[in-house]
């Protein structure tokens, strides 16, 4: 019975956290001078449209009008969000809510893809690195070359992957989420084939540049529990030293730093803005770097509620899980 | 001006854990307890961890509201006072805590922490004479020569000096009234002694008041034979008495358990001593109805279980909390 | 002569290059309890971990150092000349196994007791679940704990006490022959000693144990221990039976000891604490590494270390008796 | 109150640590040179030591010409999209990244570090609230909140520094909050803080002189650390487009290079593609490795051991 009550506090917090998110943020956009309906309504004005028709057209795209107080126009932008009604595109002039539908499962896979690899290789060099410590040189070489992967911004090295072995040497395709003759009916595997190996370069990009925090933070946790008694007593009691570091070294450290994976899911779903629009692939980070050349703010806010979304849950389900892994979290809170 | 200092009446704390959603349940951690400290004298708190006895202790300096119950320094209760009256009360009472690593903050110069005191009290015009204070109270404590201290991290001593500077820290602003919560428990045997001994001599020199936290009974006796002591488990005094009376005339069946496993440092006393209690002291929260100690004590009767035995006076200030010496 | 289990001899240790045990040598006898007693940061507990090669990475044993370990078949081993692997099958918890000071924080906080049994029996080849679960069932009521409840719940679910009895059944589980105990007690409340206590001696008795107890606590060893060895600042500096200790100590440092025990009814005699503070190893005095805190400190205390020497059936590391044992 | 620094060594130990600290890691100290060159191009532009940007002159011939050793250093690197030197251009960019970068780093930590030690020193309903804060702030993102913001504001604000370090920093703060409150939490129950209680010592007292001098090294460390996320924020909106072209950003070189300057095909661009790419990492790379050098530095225990006086 504690197990079930302990989800469902969690999932009602997760439910309060989401409205006040949302809510937020789109107070925070509409107290921000040059507020967008206002842009919206000076475009329309601009074109001619009586005052009134265009009022009604900001309120049909974006769902609150410029004369309104801010706290009305909040209420009825919530209340589209809730009914899946997020107001019109002005470049398609098709509901966001179709756009969105179409581009989030590209950004989804693209994000938990990179983020399962990122932690994995995280998680195996990080235990090397403690394990093996200063002895050996490739560590510290490793140290290093991880500190450079750790400066580059991803969207300098989309850039250069995207120029280079792109465009120039054309060892990877760089453009598009999958062959244009392929299609899933046709021939499923190819299908699923040919996206894996678009996806490649674009992958890359994310894991080299978000693996370095994984492996530090890693590491240093490893080298901790390592000095742990439990450590000291399985030695002592004979045990392989690869079931050391698998079930006391590795599972002691991932618990705490278990909670990244959240914040990583967050900074890899925001990098596909620059990392989709850069390779051209279909996916909200790429609708929203389009959008934002030409001003589309009903998408731009609409995609951007679906990221708040995505990333709560992707919190939520970390907690649910974490608390599965480790007892210590569940017994601790009562 | 009672003669008292501090004087804790009829003290309950209450501690919750939360069980499930919105539930919580609550336990006392210190149950209806009164203790009474005279001007100039060492009282002994003792018992095993969980007792209460630290909470009790943190109570009078006013570190814990109790849930009921009231402390009065000299005469008045610390939760009725003005603000200067508190103030007052807060620089005379004073906390010397258990473990020599967390008590200390481990980022400030040795010096520097005990100048801050004097200067954030203004005890003195200007940093000359405040440096002062700082040497003389180092030298009172046996952190001696105080210059080869002060520009110490307080990583960089040992146990038994940190605990030294512990002593100082409590003693800077020549309080009244000092608790000192087991400050040997982490200490060898060898520097235990000496700082025991510091501790008595700064109480009859400096004529204050201090209340001795411990479950080592045995040390107690260095404050000599006629030191107060107050017995406690799972939040109650279960006997009251000088440390002479309790260790060599021990009345209640849980002081009697406690003398038995004290390990003595003679192997003829070897298989002499056996275990009185039965079975692991049970948690705070489902303590036994009536005595606390029923469901454990052996020579238990009927009436044990039922109800709570009170503190009564069977000599004069000797007093146990049991059926058998009702 | 009493069969000897184990045999210590010249045992150096260094932590980087500073030098933390100096030619420590005894032998522990099959069936005893062995105390080495000495204040924290004397290096008992790096002797324990050398003689179940657990030393940390940093440490480096001296080369001329040996450790016997004589087997039921009455061969003798270096146990630190085995090869890695050997050492780790055949000696590690099948000959010798260690209760550790810390046993609150000995278990993994992400596992169930019982899958401690299972992987130690795993790694020594016993792979069958029924008897290993029979076997630590058996341990776990012959330590006085709910066996069912105790081998399904994680460490954290545990009291102290608890912890400490999970411990002491686990360090039985591949019957060995030698159980070190360090500092078994220290951090539990003085009835839960009396209980681990008393249980550690039944269950010497009842699977013919011999211990080595590691301990600061003086009157813990005049409870149990049988031959006592005082350590100061990484060497021994007296050992004999536990009643010469107690009843005519003559190390400066071993009467020290004994006077800051405080026993019950002494009300006036105020212990004398020892003056000075603990040997730091970075840089130990010249000759005899107590001479700075001896009452009786001589000129050649300060110039020359003394060597253990027999004295009757006592050894002893102090030049005050250096000439009565030559005279004999 | 300034307590005068005991230690009479101060002048000797402070230089005997540097030696140490770049012995041990010989990247600290290329981080610190790096770092300081950065400074001094910013205080040269500042001073107005370095030329203003001439004139822009459009036409394929002026644009991305090769370097020449005219009216030497600025034309090295040759021309950039505008037909202006390229390595002028990157030089007069220095101070308006490393400014905003300070700046945002600055009101990420104070709100960071203030919000958690309230919250976590002062506890109950104003736990509450602020963590209920904290915990929305933790899951806005904060580039895409800025990202918004950046288009919605006005041209003239947008190349505003304290405006821009504020949208880069909106949210940013937040993981330095939780990591601070859960800090405070754990060193509330050291006694240390009861025996301050009872030495009289007031709430603001505690919290400053007490929990927040265990804090600093981290504090100090996260100021850094959260330079290079503003510098990644600042320079990517540029390279999406969403600031003026006009501006000194490194970004808006990089995103000129592909989109104007045709680097997918040709190397004409490819001064001006790689130096603000070699010159955005390089500040990078030492502000992290002098982040972690800071912790070191400003940590007693650790500061200590690395002089060998432990």
């Amino acid at each position: 019975m504690r197990v079930w009550t302990w989800m469902i506090k969690k999932i009602t917090l997760t439910v309060v956290l989401w409205f006040l998110t949302v809510s937020i943020t789109i107070l925070i956009i509409l107290a921000t001078p040059g507020n967008p309906a206002l842009m919206l309504l000076t475009g329309f004005l601009q074109q001619g449209i009586p005052y009134n028709q265009a009022v009604e057209m900001v309120r049909a795209y974006i769902g609150f009008s410029p004369n309104e107080p801010i706290w009305v126009s909040w209420l009825r932008y919530v209340r589209g969000v809730l009914t899946g009604n997020l107001g019109l595109s002005i470049t398609y002039r098709i509901p966001v809510s179709q756009l969105i539908a179409g581009a989030l499962p590209w950004s989804i896979f693209f994000t938990t893809y990179s983020l399962s690899l990122t932690v994995a290789l995280g998680v195996i060099i990080g235990l090397a690195m403690a394990y093996y410590r200063e002895k050996a040189l490739i560590i510290r070489a490793a140290m290093g070359l991880l500190t450079i992967f750790n400066s580059i911004p991803n969207w300098i090295l989309a850039a250069i992957l995207f120029v280079y072995v792109g465009a120039r040497w054309k060892l990877l395709p760089y453009t598009g989420a999958f062959d244009p003759g392929m299609s899933p009916e046709a021939n499923p595997l190819g299908f699923i084939f040919s996206v894996l190996h678009h996806y490649t370069l674009p992958v890359i990009t994310m894991v080299i540049t978000s693996l370095p925090s994984w492996a530090f933070s890693m590491s240093a946790m490893a080298a901790s529990v390592l000095k742990e008694d439990y450590v000291t007593a399985a030695k002592a009691r004979g045990l392989p030293s690869r079931r050391i570091i698998l079930s006391y070294v590795a599972k002691n450290s991932i618990l705490p730093i278990y909670t990244q994976i959240a914040i990583s899911f967050a900074w890899l779903l925001v990098g596909t803005v620059w990392i989709e629009s850069q390779f051209l692939l279909p996916g909200l980070g790429s609708l929203l770097s389009v959008t934002t050349g030409s001003r589309d703010y009903p998408v731009i806010i609409g995609v951007y509620v679906i990221f708040i979304t995505a990333m709560i849950l992707g919190n939520l389900l970390t907690d649910l899980t974490y608390g599965l892994i480790d007892p210590r979290a569940r017994v601790e809170e009562e | 001006m009672s003669e008292n200092v501090i004087e804790a009446r009829n003290i309950v704390v209450r501690f919750y854990i939360s069980t499930s959603f919105l539930k919580r349940r609550a336990f006392n951690a210190v149950d209806n307890v009164s203790l009474e400290i005279k001007e100039g004298s060492i009282v002994g708190l003792v018992g095993e961890s969980g007792s209460g006895k630290t909470t009790l202790g943190k109570v009078t300096l006013d570190l814990l509201k109790p849930y009921k119950g009231d402390v009065l320094f000299r005469g008045k209760s610390i939760y009725k006072m003005s603000k200067e009256e508190y103030l007052k009360y807060r620089l005379n009472a004073q906390y010397i805590p258990q473990d020599p690593y967390g008590s200390i903050n481990m980022f400030k110069r040795v010096g520097e922490a005990l100048l801050d005191i004097v200067m954030y009290h203004h005890l003195a015009p200007d940093r000359k004479e405040a440096m002062e204070i700082v040497r003389s109270v180092m030298n009172s404590v046996g952190l001696t020569p105080p210059d080869r201290y002060l520009n110490k991290y307080p990583f960089q001593l040992s146990g038994g000096e940190r605990q030294r500077l512990s002593i100082a820290r409590a003693l800077i602003l020549k309080p009244a009234y000092i608790v000192a919560d087991e400050p040997t428990t982490m200490l060898d045997a060898s520097l235990k002694a000496n700082l025991v001994k510091t501790l008595r001599d700064m109480v009859k020199d400096l004529g204050l008041s201090l209340l001795y936290i411990t479950h080592e009974l045995t040390l107690l006796q260095y404050f000599g034979p006629d030191t107060e002591v107050a017995i406690m488990y799972l939040g109650k005094i279960l006997e009251k008495g000088t440390i002479k009376d309790i260790m060599l005339d021990p009345i209640h069946p849980y002081t009697k358990a406690l003398l038995a496993a004290i390990p003595v440092p003679d192997p003829k006393e070897r298989y002499t001593r056996k275990i009185m209690l039965k079975g692991p002291a049970p948690s705070p929260l489902n303590r036994p109805k009536g005595c606390v100690l029923s469901d454990r004590c052996p020579f238990a009767e009927p009436i044990c279980k039922k109800e709570e035995p009170l503190l009564n006076e069977i000599s004069p200030n000797r007093e146990v909390a049991c059926h058998l010496f009702g | 002569m009493r069969d000897v289990l184990v045999e210590v001899r010249d045992l150096d240790v260094y932590y980087y290059n500073i030098k933390v045990l100096s030619k420590v040598s005894f032998q522990v006898y099959k069936g005893e309890v062995y105390a080495l007693v000495g204040e924290s940061g004397c290096g008992k507990t790096t002797t324990a971990n050398a003689i179940l090669r657990i030393l940390p990475e940093i440490a480096r044993v001296g080369e001329q150092s040996v450790i016997n370990y004589y087997l039921e078949n009455g061969d003798c081993i270096n146990l630190l000349k085995m090869p890695e692997k050997k050492f780790s099958r055949e000696i590690r918890w099948r000959e010798i196994s260690m209760v550790f000071q810390g046993a609150q924080n000995s278990l993994n906080p992400t596992l169930k007791v019982k899958t401690h049994f299972f992987e130690t029996a795993a790694s020594h080849g016993i792979m069958d679940k029924e008897e290993v679960y029979r076997r630590a069932y058996e341990l776990l009521e012959a330590v006085k704990l709910d066996a069912e409840r105790v081998l399904n719940s994680y460490p954290i679910e545990l009291s102290g006490g608890m912890k400490q009895r999970v411990i002491i059944a686990l360090a039985l589980f591949l019957n060995p022959r030698f159980v070190i105990l360090d500092e078994p007690t220290t951090a539990l409340d003085v009835l839960v000693q009396r209980e681990i206590i008393s249980l550690l001696m039944e269950l010497k008795k009842q699977f013919d144990l011999t211990y080595m107890l590691i301990t600061h606590d003086i009157a813990l060893v005049a409870d149990i221990a049988d031959r006592v060895a005082i350590m100061y600042a990484g060497r021994i500096v007296e050992e004999s039976s536990v009643e010469n200790i107690f009843y005519d100590p003559k190390h400066p440092y071993t009467i020290a000891l004994l006077n800051s025990v405080p026993k019950i009814g002494d009300f006036e005699k105020l212990p004398e604490g020892l003056p000075g503070s603990p040997p730091d190893f970075k840089n130990l005095p010249r000759g005899c590494p107590f001479h700075p805190r001896c009452k009786y400190a001589m000129e050649i205390c300060r110039k020359l270390e003394p060597s253990l020497i027999e004295m009757g059936d006592r050894r002893i590391a102090c030049h005050l008796y250096a000439e009565e044992v030559s005279e004999e | 109150m300034r307590v005068v620094n005991f230690s009479y060594s101060g002048r000797a130990s402070w230089a005997k640590l540097a030696i140490k600290v770049i012995k041990r890691s010989p990247a600290a100290l290329m981080s610190i040179f790096i770092l300081s060159l950065y400074i001094a191009a910013s205080i040269a532009v500042v001073i107005g030591l370095v030329p203003p940007l001439p004139p822009a002159r459009g036409g394929w011939q002026n644009i991305y010409r090769p370097p020449s050793l005219q009216d030497f250093p600025w034309y090295i690197l040759g021309t950039d999209f505008t037909g202006r030197p390229l390595f002028l251009a990157i030089v007069r960019g220095a101070p308006s990244a490393l400014l905003i970068a300070f700046l945002s780093a600055l009101i990420t930590v104070t709100i960071g570090t203030l919000l958690g030690l309230a919250s976590g020193y002062i506890g109950g309903i104003v736990d509450t609230i602020l963590s209920t804060i904290i915990g929305v702030a933790l899951v806005i993102p904060t580039y895409l909140l800025s990202l918004i913001l950046v288009i919605i504001l006005p041209d003239e604000l947008k190349t505003n520094p304290f405006v821009l370090a504020a949208t880069l920093s909106i949210t940013s703060w937040a993981s330095l909050a939780r990591a601070v409150r859960s800090q405070t939490l754990s060193l509330k129950k050291r006694d240390f803080i009861d025996v301050a209680r009872t030495l009289g010592f007031s709430s603001f007292k505690i919290m400053f002189g007490e929990i927040f001098r265990y804090m600093a090294p981290f504090v100090a460390m996260s100021l850094i650390l959260s330079m290079t996320g503003a510098i990644y924020g600042y320079t990517g909106l540029a390279f999406l487009g969403l600031m003026p072209m006009t501006s000194d950003n490194w970004g808006v070189q990089i995103f000129a290079a592909i989109r104007a300057g045709g680097a997918l095909f040709s190397d004409r661009a490819i001064l001006a593609l790689w130096s603000p790419i070699i010159v955005i990492v390089l500040l990078q790379y030492s502000l992290i490795n002098i982040a972690r050098v800071m912790e070191e530095i400003l940590n007693p225990q650790l500061r200590l051991e690395l002089l060998g006086e432990e």
